[in-house]
């Protein structure tokens, strides 16, 4: 499927979607708390994406927000998107996608353990990484630790 | 010729001669400890350095070499190392029983060894029950095993307890069949007299197919009983770490380390004596010449070479095969080994009576 | 700094008849520092809990202060065992971003590499599979055969585990004059002993009973829990990315994507070993057609990326790895997400294993291939 | 008697595999020639490393103490660890025109990671890698090495 096929497949399921075409895939960014039902259509509709290859997030502090970045690939079609969620920096949460995808089961856990974001009904949210008593987000731009990190 | 016999024979002998009988027999009890000590302490460094001379062979590679000639010093160090080493109690484990275990799972080893005939003649105590006492004595050493994983008071142990448990007790019941059929063919429990059925060929070649099949049940129930790769489930390394040792170190795990080995000698031992005709030369029927040139090799020659033989059938064993599940091993013994021994010991009662052993 | 092991007791809730056992940090199986926390019934399974972090070095935050030629080097230590294909990951990368044309002769000896890499590694997990499993004689059968290709790597590349071969624009040497010749030597070696890996390994009983049946993973679930790489192809999906999306000269020459359709332990052992034969096919094919000429792109000083986002994808000896670079514009990468296949895998590891035995544990585990630190990078 | 058919079949080809992986372990053991291990330490004198292989970054130089440094500090700025610290002076040319010059090449053993970057990005080739590898030392500061040897100077010629 092309881009535009896609596009106009999204648009459908998704009509508040807004696109970005300047990469490789499709970059499609939804609202968070369009994300939910949003991630099941994609998963069980026309679309099946049901391989989700990479999820990870950003750190942008100057416009002060977090943006989830998922990468999907359908394996009986072959076409790739990427959606983009926007979250408040300060208190960043979105629903958990990991009945939909297990593998995010870990992938959520890991981003909560270095950003900070809270997983809404995830079964098991809990520092991956990190001991528990553990302060602070260590991939966050801001994160200092003078003990561990050498400054270069 | 050089034989044992007539050293012994002398010796007690020169004994009665110059002292008291009590005296006598008091003074024979102390050599008799000695040479059972010296001889384990002896086998423990030669089977080590053993095993790992076959191990390295077997992996291409040189094994041992650093210490002494060719590396045979090896085992001198770890035992020297061992015993240096500050032997730790875990805060938990139950003190007394922890150590304890180390000397039952020993004790129990040495105790095995009095029936066996080393040479023609040469044999601790030829009690004529012989058979019956070795497998009878060898079920003590689980509890030695039992004792030391559960007063570790470390899981890992607990658990290979429990599995060696499960394990010799089952694998008791074949090696005790195949033990059986010998007696069988025999018509005697004791050692000496099974060697001496032998006079006229070793019952692994006289009993037909039967027999062989009794003797590879025994070796594989015996592999199980000394806990052997590939059923050494109860140390298995990559699962529960080392097992019910765990915990132990310095000279009790050394003592635990020297069991194992000891108790391989025994057993293969015991095979020996049973399917291959202990100290008796190789004899074939009535050629007269053969086993004439057969009775000069020294019958401990004899006993040793087939028992190191043996020896290394088990450890060839260990570095070939993976390691069972404890499910698969259970099943194994329950259902093919069991079941075979017991269909292999009618055959076998059907040849002593009918007669048709060579 | 001093870190505690977190010792996990058996909490509350759990049933009294349950026994909670950590395997690892330290443990024979483990290959590594993992830790995984199990609850156990009898020796029966109920709970497999993954703790990572032990050697986490927040490989992803280095990167973020390296330049471009820099962050390279680090990948090596993630996924040490297909380091030469980490390499290429991020070089492949980085080229996408400066749309730089990479000379012929230098595609084909990475594909020489990586494939000289995925053999490497698979040697050194079927040893060390069979060694959880209890048999230690093929570890040194496996290294015998990896030792050799280490020989040639050291010789091209200058080291033997982190190469460090692969920069932006193609590789950094070129070819050791005497790498055509080993490595055919190399390919008569291991044909003559892979049937000895047969005998002793595929063949034998007690390991066929050990693995087959054991730790299913059905297709669903494999693309559910993102399971690639041998791993998922055992479970009968199609994820090589050799032949998915082609890189470098993949598509122009013949191999085949193996797959299997069992799921369980013994089919991932067969795919590993099919895959074994495969690499060697990829080999015979361009080890006499390597053309000549560059073996580097013509390159600035100082690595500028344009402002975006790149992702690229290259299929390690574990599975799919992905690179995922966020630029700013600057000599440094502004966030870098290294997608690891092991991650992954090992989060289905709970799901196959509940319910079996300990030793199951030990062949599931050996059989996911797990390196700990391209899951804790 | 299928089932007993079955039952025989199964334990013989279960005793075959068996055998078949003992014959592979008992052929070895049988040919010691086969075996691959090296005394390391005993052959050293014939131990070769491949002229490529990287065990730590040296400096050349040449009969008469002469070195290819410029101390344009590009290694210093390639090296991903900071291994490298680079300290110049200015030296003063025939002609009277002061010239940036190495004074110490230092070089931290215990942060390298003999990634070659420094060695690819001298412009005038004047640091290599060795192929020594036996590092162990007693005291981590015995690692800090100063390249340039004492008295050395550039050679001349190199810009």
């Amino acid at each position: 499927m092309t881009n535009n096929e896609l596009k106009d497949h999204i648009t459908q399921g998704q009509p508040s979607a807004v696109f970005d075409e300047t990469g490789e895939w499709l970059n499609v960014q939804v609202e968070a708390g369009e994300w939910k039902a949003f991630a099941n259509w994609l998963r069980h509709d026309a679309l099946q994406m049901d391989y989700l290859f990479c999820l990870t997030c950003i750190d942008w502090p100057q416009t002060k927000h977090l943006m989830m970045v998922y990468h999907f690939t359908s394996t009986t079609f072959r076409h790739n998107v990427v959606i983009k969620v926007k979250l408040d920096r300060n208190n960043a949460e979105i629903e958990t996608v990991s009945d939909i995808w297990r593998t995010a089961e870990f992938h959520e856990r890991e981003v909560y353990d270095l950003f900070g974001v809270r997983f809404l009904h995830h079964p098991d949210l809990r520092r991956l990484i990190l001991t528990d008593d553990f302060e602070g987000h260590p991939l966050k731009k801001d994160f200092e630790d003078p003990v561990n990190m050498i400054k270069l | 010729m050089f034989s044992l016999e007539h050293i012994t024979n002398s010796i007690q002998q020169w004994l009665y001669s110059t002292f008291s009988p009590t005296m006598a027999l008091i003074l024979e009890c102390a050599i008799v400890m000695l040479l059972v000590i010296g001889l384990f302490a002896t086998l423990g460094l030669v089977l080590v350095l053993m095993e790992r001379k076959v191990a390295a062979r077997m992996q291409i590679r040189l094994g041992p070499n650093r210490v002494g000639p060719k590396g045979i010093l090896q085992t001198t160090a770890d035992t020297l190392k061992l015993m240096m080493k500050e032997g730790l109690t875990p805060n938990g484990a139950d003190k007394f029983l922890f150590n304890l275990a180390p000397f039952i799972v020993m004790i129990a080893a040495m105790l095995i060894l009095a029936p066996i005939a080393f040479a023609k003649g040469f044999q601790i105590w030829d009690i004529n029950i012989g058979v019956l006492y070795v497998s009878a004595v060898s079920s003590v050493s689980v509890i030695g095993i039992l004792m030391a994983g559960w007063a570790s008071n470390n899981k890992y142990s607990l658990l290979g307890a429990m599995r060696s448990g499960a394990q010799i007790v089952s694998y008791e019941l074949s090696a005790g069949l195949s033990i059986i059929s010998i007696v069988v063919l025999s018509g005697s429990l004791q050692i000496s007299e099974i060697v001496a059925s032998q006079q006229t060929g070793w019952w692994l070649f006289r009993g037909h197919i039967p027999a062989i099949i009794s003797f590879v049940i025994f070796i594989i129930a015996v592999t199980a009983e000394t806990n052997r790769a590939p059923f050494d489930l109860a140390e298995a390394e990559s699962e529960l770490t080392a097992g019910f040792h765990t915990e132990y170190s310095g000279m009790k795990f050394a003592l635990l380390f020297l069991a194992e080995y000891i108790n391989i000698f025994i057993v293969c031992a015991i095979g020996a004596t049973l399917f291959l005709g202990g100290w008796m030369p190789l004899h074939i029927g009535n050629w007269e010449g053969f086993n004439h040139t057969m009775d000069y090799v020294p019958s401990s020659v004899w006993f040793m070479g087939k028992t190191f033989f043996l020896i290394f059938l088990i450890m060839w064993f260990r570095w070939t095969f993976p390691r069972l599940r404890i499910d698969q091993l259970l099943s194994l013994e329950w259902k093919y080994l069991l079941p075979i021994s017991m269909f292999n010991l009618l055959l076998i009662t059907l040849i002593a009576i009918m007669g048709w052993h060579f | 700094m001093y870190r505690e092991t977190q010792i996990i007791e058996a909490d509350n809730k759990a049933d009294g008849d349950d026994l909670v056992i950590n395997v690892g940090p330290q443990h024979p199986a483990t290959h590594g520092v993992l830790h995984l926390v199990i609850r156990l019934q009898g020796e029966t399974i109920q709970k497999v809990e993954p703790h990572l972090g032990y050697i986490h070095r927040s490989i992803e935050k280095m990167c973020e202060s390296l330049s471009y030629r820099q962050f390279i080097y680090v990948t090596s230590r993630m996924d040490y065992l297909s380091a030469h294909i980490n390499n290429h990951a991020c070089a492949m990368c980085v080229e996408k971003a400066l749309q730089l044309e990479v000379p012929p002769r230098a595609r084909v000896i990475r594909v020489l590499m990586d494939e000289l890499t995925r053999i490497a590694s698979h040697e050194l997990w079927w040893g060390a599979m069979a060694m959880d499993l209890g048999a230690f004689t093929p570890f040194f059968y496996a290294f015998r055969e990896r030792e050799t290709i280490n020989d040639i790597m050291e010789e091209t590349c200058g080291a033997r585990l982190t190469m460090n071969y692969m920069v932006p624009g193609g590789v950094m040497y070129d070819l050791h004059p005497n790498f055509q010749q080993r490595v055919k030597n190399f390919i008569q070696l291991f044909n003559n002993k892979i049937d000895e890996y047969d005998d002793l390994v595929t063949g034998n009983i007690i390991f066929q009973n050990r693995t087959k049946g054991v730790g299913v993973l059905t297709k669903e679930d494999a693309i559910s829990f993102g399971c690639t790489g041998p791993v998922g192809r055992a479970s009968g999906v199609s994820c090589d990315i050799r032949k998915l999306y082609p890189y470098e000269v993949y598509d122009k020459v013949s191999f085949d994507e193996i797959i299997e359709m069992g799921g369980d332990s013994f089919s991932r052992y067969l795919v590993r070993i099919k895959e074994l034969r495969q690499s060697i096919r990829i080999i015979e094919q361009l080890i006499d057609n390597i053309p000549e000429g560059d073996i580097q792109a013509k390159t600035k000083a100082v690595l500028k990326l344009p402002k975006g986002e790149f992702y690229s994808r290259a299929e390690t000896a574990r599975g799919e790895l992905g690179v995922y670079i966020v630029s700013e514009g600057g000599t440094t990468p502004y966030r870098i997400k290294f997608r690891s296949p092991g991650f992954s895998n090992l989060s289905a590891l709970d799901h196959i294993s509940r319910g079996s035995k300990i030793g199951d544990l030990m062949a599931i585990m050996g059989t996911l291939d797990l390196v700990i630190p391209d899951i804790d990078r | 008697m299928a089932f007993l058919k079955e039952y025989i079949s199964d334990v013989y080809r279960a005793v075959a595999s068996l055998l078949k992986g003992m014959k592979t372990t008992g052929s070895y053991f049988i040919r010691p020639k086969e075996i691959i291990t090296q005394q390391y330490p005993d052959n050293r004198a014939q131990m070769k490393l491949p002229e490529r292989f990287r065990g730590e970054v040296v400096m050349a130089h040449d009969d008469n103490n002469e070195h290819a440094c410029t101390g344009c500090t590009a290694c210093e700025l390639a090296c991903p660890n900071a291994t490298i610290k680079i300290v110049t002076k200015f030296d003063t040319t025939p002609e009277g025109k002061k010239k940036k010059a190495l004074d110490t090449f230092v070089y931290h053993l215990e942060l390298c990671t003999m990634c070659n970057l420094c060695v690819e990005a001298c412009p005038t080739s004047a640091i290599k890698m060795a192929q020594t590898f036996e590092h162990s030392v007693y005291d981590r500061n015995q690692l800090l090495k100063k390249l340039n040897k004492p008295g050395s100077k550039i050679r001349a010629g190199v810009e």
